[in-house]
C-alpha cells in the first residue's frame, strides 16, 4: 500500500556560478542600509507524491530531481522527504 | 444575510429588479446582479454618451457589441480590434494586473474567431517613487504575457503626470487577423447546443466585493478565503487561443465568449442575452481548482484563461477529441434550450433563474443630463500672446518624459515574431504585413494633457492625432477603438468630463467619417477624491497601400525642401509640453477639422504613391509640437544630416512648440514642391515652405537672430532626459 | 538526404507553447525545402532530413526554460537521429531544450538584467559546424534577438574545450565582427550565441525573422540556406 | 559587536493563489510516470548579514521580507535564521 509524501526540493546555482538575480538583491539591500554580505536566490520545489515508504520516495525524489528538476550543468539540489 | 448594498446595489437599482423579476431575488441571483449591474458591466454612465460615436461605415462588418469590433481589410481578410483596460489590478498587483490585462484582450479578439497578430500598450504613469515600481513591474507583466504566448507589441505610447500616481492606467490594444468566410461571436447559440467551458480550472480569483459572500459560506473568515489575485498564465492562453482557433475553423462552434470581467456571470449571461436563448449552467460540473467552492465563487471567479464554446450535439465529440488534443482541462457545464433565461442549478436543485432581459438589459442607465451640451462648452484660458524663445526649451522638449525615446520599455516586448512587423516601436506607426500586397498600419496614442481643461478638445485632439499618424503611410483608416478612462462619474465635474472625452471623439469621428466599433470605459480612477485627467486612448487600424515600403519618417539626404502640411493660422500652445515646462496651465485649441479632413485628404493621395509625389519623408506633429517632429526625423544612425529653417521671430515659440494635430512636416524633393502646391491648393490646404535639409548635424533657425542645435545635444536630451545637457 | 535531393524534408517539432513554428515553417518553405510539423508526443520520426527545435515559450518557460520540452517524447528519437548524424537545429528555445536535453553543451540562464531583450544583433561566425560549410568563418550575419534567458554559460573548465573543439559556432558582436563586452546583450560567456556538437546546432537569433530586406535583415534567408546545403541560395 | 548570520527565507504563492509554474511541471512528471499530485514551486534566498545577535537577525529578516522579498499582494514567507 502506498501513501503520500512530500519532496522538497532545494535547487540552486552551484557555488562559483555568478548569481545576477542573488547580486541585484543585494544591491537593493544595501541601498536600503541593511549590513548585508552575500545573497543568493534559489527554488524550492514541493512535490506530493505517492510512495510505499519514505526511502522509496526519496528514492524517486533523487530521481526526478537529476532527470528534470534541477539541471546538472549549473545547478545542485537536496531533497527531503515527510510523511503526509 | 446579504443585502443589496453588500453587492453594490443602491437602493433604486435594488426596487427595480424586484419590480422587473416581480419577486425578490435570492442571495446567488442578487450576487449576479451586483456584477452585470455593476458599471464595468453594464456601462450604466457611459452607454447614453456612447451612444453619439458614430458606429456606421463602409468596412464595418461589426460594429460594438460583441467581443471586439471587425473592418474587413481586403476580399480575404477582415480585422478585430479593441482597446481594453486593467487599470485597477495593474494598481494592486502591477506585474499580473498587466499580464492579464494583456491576456482578457487577446481572448476577446480570439472569441471573434480571429488570431491576434499585434499587440499596442497605451500607458500612464505618475511621477512619485511608488510609480517607479509600478512602471516596472507593468512593463514586465505586459512582456511576460505578450512574449510568451509569442504575440508581437508593435507600438504604444507612454506619458507621465501626478494625476496617475495612485491610478496608472493600462489599456492594451489587440489586432487579430480573421478570413472573410468566418463568422462567430456570441450571438450564435441555438438550443440543444452544449456548454463546454475549457481552460483554467476555476478558483477564487478576483472575486469582487465577494468577501462577504465567501465568509458566510464558510461560517469563518480565513486568508485563504479572500479574494485572490489573478495570476496569468501565457502558456494556458497559447493552448486555449490555439483550441478556440482550431474549433472556429472548423466550424464546429455556433458561439464563443471568452470569460473577463465577472467570469461565468457575465459570460453566459451575454452569450445567452446574445444569442436569445436560454441557458442552463450546471455548477457541479465547473472544474475548481480549489475544495467546496460555493456557487458564488464558482459564478463569479476572474480565473484568467477560460472560454466558454456552444457546440451542437453533432460536432460534440469532434469538438472534445481536439481540445483533449491540445491538453487542455474541460468540461460541459450546461446546455442551449428554447427561452430568456439563465438558470444555475447544482444537480437537480435550482439556485438561481432570471430573465437575461433583466440581468443583462435591465440595468437603468443614468440620463444625461439635459443641460450637458452647455456644460461642455469651451473652457479658455488665456495664453501668453508673445514669448522670446529660450534655446535650452528645445533640449527640455525632447528630453520632456512624454516625448522621450522609449526603447528601455520596448525593448522588453517581443516586436518580431510573427515575421509581419515592417515597422515596429521605433517607428510613431507600425507597418505590418499581411501578405505580399495588403498590410496595416496601427497607431495608437493617448495625448492627455490634451484633456486637462477642455476634455472635448482633448478628444477632438486624439482622434485627429490617430488619424493624422496612419496619414502619413497614405493608410485608409478601417476603424477606431476608444479607452475612456476617468474619474467617479457620480462626481458631476468628473462626469461632465468623460462626457466632453466621448464628445469630442464623437465629432471628431464623425467629421473625419471614421467609425468607433468598440472600445472600453474604466471609470472611478480616482483616489482620495483626486482624479486622473479623462484620458482618452484611440487606437486606428488602416489599409497599408505598399506595406514592404513605407514612407519614411527619417530623413539622410541634404537639400530637400521642409514644409510644413496644414500649420494653424494661428498658432496656440494649451495643453503642450512646453506649456507643463513654463508651468502654465492652458486649454488645448478646439481643432478645425474641416481643414483637416480637407489635408488628410491631400496627404493620402499623395502619401500613397510617394515616389511619384517626391515625398522623401513625412512626420506627424503631436506631442512636442513641430520642434520635435523635426528632431525625430533626424534621429538616424548617423545622424549627419540637418536642418535649417526660416522662421518669422515674433511667433517663433508658437510655430515650433504648438501641439496642434493635424498638421506634419514633410521632406519633399525640390523638383516636387509644385506638384504639392497644386495638391494643396486644390484642396484648399495650407503649405508652408520653412526650410531646407543640410548636410551639417544641427538643426538652425534663422527668424531674427540665429539659433543652433547640435543633433548631438538633442540626441542625449533624447536618450536621457532634457536635463542632462551641460550637467 | 533522402529519396529526393532536390527538396529536402525539415521537420519542425512543435512543443505545448512554442511559437516561432509557423514563422519558421514560412521561413523553410520560402527556401523551397519542404516543412512538415512534428507532435511533441511521437515516439519515432517520419522521413525527415533536416529537424528544427524552434524558438518559444514551450510549457511556458516554467521551471527553466526548455527544462520541461527536453522530457518530452520525441526527444528520445531527437537524440537518436543526431546520433546517426542527423541535423539538428535548435533556434532559441529550441537552442535551451538542446542544452538541457544534454545534445548541446552548457546552459542558457537568465539575463543578467532580470529583463527579456528584443533586439537587432550582429553576430559573427566563429567557427562554421558540420552542414555549414558554404558560410565562412568570420561572416557577420544581423539577426533579431528576443529572449529572456540567453546567458549561455559552461561548466568550469569547460569554455577552452568549446574553442578547441571547435563548437563556438556564433558570436555577438559589433557590426565589424569584433567581438567584446560592449555589445555582449546578455552575459553569455565569451559573448556565445550559438554552439554546435556533431550535427546538432543551436543558437540564440532568430534567423527565420530576418527573410527579406523588408523586415529588416534577409541574413537569416542566408543563414538557412546554408544549413539546408542550398548553394544558390546563399549570399552572406 | 556584531557577527554574521546567515537568514534563510522561503517565498511562496499564498495558498489559493494560481501557481501555473507548479501545474504544468506536475503535469511533466505526471507524464513521466511519476505518482505525482501536486507540485508548487517558489524560492528561496540566503541572505548573509551583520547583526548583533540572532533574535537582532530574525527581526531585520522579517523587515526584509516584508519590504522587499516577497510581494505580500500574492506571496508569504518565513524565515529562518543561523550564525555563520
Ligand atoms: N468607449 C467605448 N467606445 C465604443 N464602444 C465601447 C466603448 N466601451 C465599451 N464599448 C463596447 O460595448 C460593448 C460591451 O463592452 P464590454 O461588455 O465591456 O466588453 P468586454 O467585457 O469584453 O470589455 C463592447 O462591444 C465594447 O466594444
Ligand atoms: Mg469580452
Amino acid at each position: 500500500m502506498t501513501r503520500t509524501y512530500q519532496l522538497t526540493f532545494l535547487v540552486g546555482l552551484k557555488s562559483g556560478i555568478l548569481d545576477p538575480a542573488g547580486q541585484a538583491t543585494r544591491n537593493v539591500l544595501q541601498h536600503m542600509e541593511y549590513a548585508v554580505q552575500d545573497v543568493r536566490i534559489g527554488k524550492w520545489i514541493r512535490v506530493a507524491i505517492q510512495a510505499d515508504n519514505a526511502e522509496h520516495a526519496l528514492a524517486l525524489g533523487q530521481e526526478m530531481g537529476q532527470r528534470l528538476l534541477s539541471n546538472p550543468v549549473m545547478e545542485s539540489f537536496e531533497v527531503t522527504v515527510k510523511a503526509l | 444575510m446579504l443585502t443589496y448594498m453588500d453587492v453594490g446595489l443602491s437602493f433604486k437599482e435594488n426596487q427595480e429588479i424586484v419590480r422587473l423579476l416581480r419577486r425578490h431575488p435570492n442571495q446567488l441571483e442578487l450576487g449576479l446582479f451586483g456584477a452585470l449591474w455593476s458599471e464595468h458591466c453594464s456601462y450604466k454612465s457611459s452607454k447614453p454618451l456612447l451612444a453619439r460615436l458614430p458606429h456606421e461605415g463602409r468596412f464595418v462588418v461589426q460594429g460594438p457589441g460583441g467581443n471586439a469590433g471587425v473592418v474587413q481589410l481586403s476580399y480575404r481578410w477582415d480585422l478585430a480590434f479593441k482597446i481594453e483596460s486593467h487599470n485597477h489590478p495593474s494598481y494592486v498587483e502591477p506585474e499580473q494586473g498587466a499580464a492579464t490585462g494583456v491576456g482578457g484582450i487577446l481572448r476577446d479578439i480570439v472569441a471573434m474567431g480571429a488570431r491576434p497578430i499585434a499587440l499596442a500598450d497605451i500607458l500612464k504613469f505618475g511621477t512619485d517613487d511608488k510609480s517607479q515600481t509600478l512602471r516596472r513591474g507593468i512593463v514586465e507583466g505586459i512582456g511576460d504575457y505578450g512574449n510568451a504566448i509569442g504575440i508581437p507589441t508593435v507600438t504604444g505610447t507612454v506619458g507621465y503626470s501626478e494625476v496617475y500616481d495612485a491610478n496608472p492606467l493600462v489599456n492594451v490594444l489587440a489586432v487579430g487577423l480573421r478570413a472573410r468566410n468566418v463568422h462567430v461571436g456570441a450571438d450564435g447559440a441555438r438550443p440543444g447546443s452544449v456548454l463546454i467551458l475549457m481552460g483554467q480550472a476555476t478558483g477564487r480569483d478576483g472575486i469582487h466585493g465577494a468577501s462577504l459572500l465567501a465568509s458566510q459560506d464558510f461560517g469563518e473568515q480565513t486568508e485563504e478565503m479572500r479574494p485572490t489575485v489573478q495570476v496569468g498564465d501565457p502558456f494556458m492562453g497559447k493552448l486555449l487561443m490555439e483550441a478556440t482557433l482550431a474549433i472556429v475553423g472548423k466550424g464546429l462552434a455556433d458561439a464563443v465568449q471568452d470569460l473577463g470581467a465577472a467570469g461565468l456571470t457575465s459570460s453566459t449571461a451575454e452569450l445567452a442575452y446574445a444569442s436569445q436563448v436560454g441557458l442552463i449552467v450546471d455548477v457541479s460540473q465547473v472544474m475548481c481548482r480549489e475544495p467546496e467552492m460555493s456557487a458564488y465563487e464558482i459564478m463569479l471567479s476572474e480565473t484568467q484563461e477560460r472560454m466558454l464554446v456552444s457546440i451542437p450535439l453533432d460536432k460534440l465529440k469532434e469538438t472534445l477529441d481536439l481540445i483533449s488534443d491540445y491538453e487542455l482541462p474541460y468540461t460541459e457545464i450546461g446546455r442551449v434550450v428554447e427561452g430568456d433565461f439563465l438558470r444555475i442549478v447544482k444537480g437537480d436543485v435550482v439556485l438561481a433563474d432570471v430573465p437575461t432581459g433583466v440581468l443583462v438589459g435591465g440595468c437603468p442607465r443614468l440620463p444625461i443630463p439635459s443641460d450637458l451640451s452647455t456644460l461642455l462648452g469651451e473652457e479658455l484660458l488665456e495664453e501668453e500672446t508673445s514669448i522670446p524663445l529660450n534655446p535650452e526649451w528645445g533640449y527640455q522638449v525632447l528630453g520632456h518624459p512624454d516625448c522621450r525615446e522609449r526603447s528601455a520599455i520596448y525593448r522588453r516586448y517581443d516586436s518580431t515574431i510573427g515575421v509581419r512587423t515592417v515597422w515596429g516601436p521605433d517607428h510613431d506607426v507600425a507597418v505590418l504585413r499581411i501578405d505580399d500586397t495588403d498590410g496595416v498600419a496601427i497607431a495608437v496614442c493617448a495625448p492627455a494633457r490634451w484633456a486637462a481643461v477642455d476634455s472635448t478638445a482633448g478628444g477632438i485632439g486624439a482622434v485627429v492625432n490617430a488619424l493624422s499618424l496612419v496619414a502619413t503611410q497614405g493608410a485608409e483608416p478601417l476603424g477606431l477603438t476608444d479607452g475612456i478612462n476617468a474619474g467617479n462619474p457620480d462626481k458631476p465635474q468628473a462626469y461632465r468630463r468623460m462626457a466632453g472625452l466621448i464628445e469630442g471623439i464623437a465629432q471628431a469621428a464623425r467629421v473625419l467619417e471614421v467609425p468607433v466599433t468598440g472600445g472600453n470605459v474604466s471609470l472611478h480612477n480616482e483616489t482620495r477624491g483626486q482624479a486622473i485627467w479623462p484620458t482618452a486612448a484611440i487606437g486606428v487600424v488602416a489599409r497599408h497601400p505598399h506595406p514592404l515600403s513605407p514612407v519614411l519618417d527619417q530623413v539622410a539626404r541634404p537639400n530637400l525642401r521642409i514644409c510644413l502640411l496644414n500649420p494653424p493660422k494661428v498658432s496656440r500652445l494649451g495643453g503642450s509640453v512646453l506649456q507643463e515646462i513654463l508651468g502654465i496651465t492652458g486649454s488645448y485649441p478646439r481643432l478645425d477639422l474641416a481643414g483637416i479632413k480637407s489635408s488628410l485628404h491631400v496627404l493620402m493621395d499623395m502619401a500613397q504613391k510617394a515616389d511619384q509625389a517626391g515625398l522623401a519623408a513625412v512626420r506627424s506633429i503631436g506631442l512636442g509640437g513641430t520642434f520635435v517632429a523635426i528632431a525625430r526625423s533626424l534621429m538616424t544612425p548617423s545622424r549627419n544630416v540637418g536642418v535649417q529653417l526660416n522662421l518669422p521671430a515674433d511667433s517663433l515659440v508658437f510655430d515650433l512648440f504648438n501641439e496642434m494635430a493635424g498638421q506634419w512636416i514633410l521632406y519633399i524633393e525640390p523638383d516636387f514642391l509644385s506638384k504639392w502646391e497644386d495638391a494643396c491648393q486644390a484642396r484648399g490646404v495650407r503649405l508652408q515652405d520653412i526650410g531646407i535639409t543640410t548636410d551639417s548635424p544641427d538643426i538652425v533657425i534663422k527668424g531674427g537672430r540665429t539659433v543652433t542645435w547640435p543633433l548631438q545635444e538633442l540626441w542625449h536630451a533624447y536618450r536621457q532626459g532634457g536635463d542632462f545637457i551641460g550637467r | 538526404m533522402s529519396d529526393h535531393t532536390a527538396q529536402p524534408t525539415v521537420g519542425i517539432i512543435v512543443f505545448p507553447g512554442s511559437n516561432c513554428d509557423q514563422d519558421t515553417v514560412l521561413a523553410i518553405q520560402a527556401l523551397g525545402a519542404r516543412a512538415v510539423v512534428l507532435d511533441y508526443r511521437l515516439a519515432e520520426l517520419p522521413p525527415v532530413d533536416f529537424l528544427i527545435l524552434p524558438g518559444g515559450f514551450s510549457y511556458g518557460d516554467y521551471l527553466r526554460s526548455g527544462a520541461l520540452a527536453a522530457a518530452a517524447p520525441i526527444m528520445d528519437a531527437v537524440e537518436k537521429s543526431a546520433a546517426s548524424g542527423m541535423p539538428v537545429l535548435g533556434i532559441c528555445n529550441g537552442f535551451q531544450i538542446l542544452c538541457e536535453r544534454g545534445l548541446l553543451p552548457g546552459a542558457l540562464l537568465p539575463n543578467p538584467s532580470g529583463e527579456f531583450i528584443c533586439q537587432w544583433q550582429t553576430v559573427r561566425v566563429v567557427n562554421a559546424p558540420k552542414g555549414f560549410e558554404t558560410m565562412a568563418d568570420g561572416t557577420v550575419l544581423r539577426l533579431p534577438i528576443a529572449h529572456h534567458d540567453g546567458s549561455y554559460r559552461v561548466a568550469e573548465g569547460q569554455l577552452a574545450s568549446l574553442f578547441e573543439h571547435g563548437q563556438v559556432f556564433l558570436q555577438y558582436s559589433d557590426d565589424k565582427g569584433g567581438a567584446h563586452a560592449l555589445v555582449n546583450p546578455n552575459g553569455s560567456v565569451a559573448n556565445i550565441a550559438g554552439v554546435s556538437q556533431g550535427s546538432v546546432v543551436g543558437l540564440m537569433p532568430h534567423p527565420e525573422r530576418a527573410m527579406a530586406q523588408y523586415l529588416g535583415s534577409d541574413d537569416g534567408r542566408g543563414f538557412l540556406a546554408a544549413w539546408l546545403g542550398l548553394r544558390g541560395n546563399v549570399e552572406c
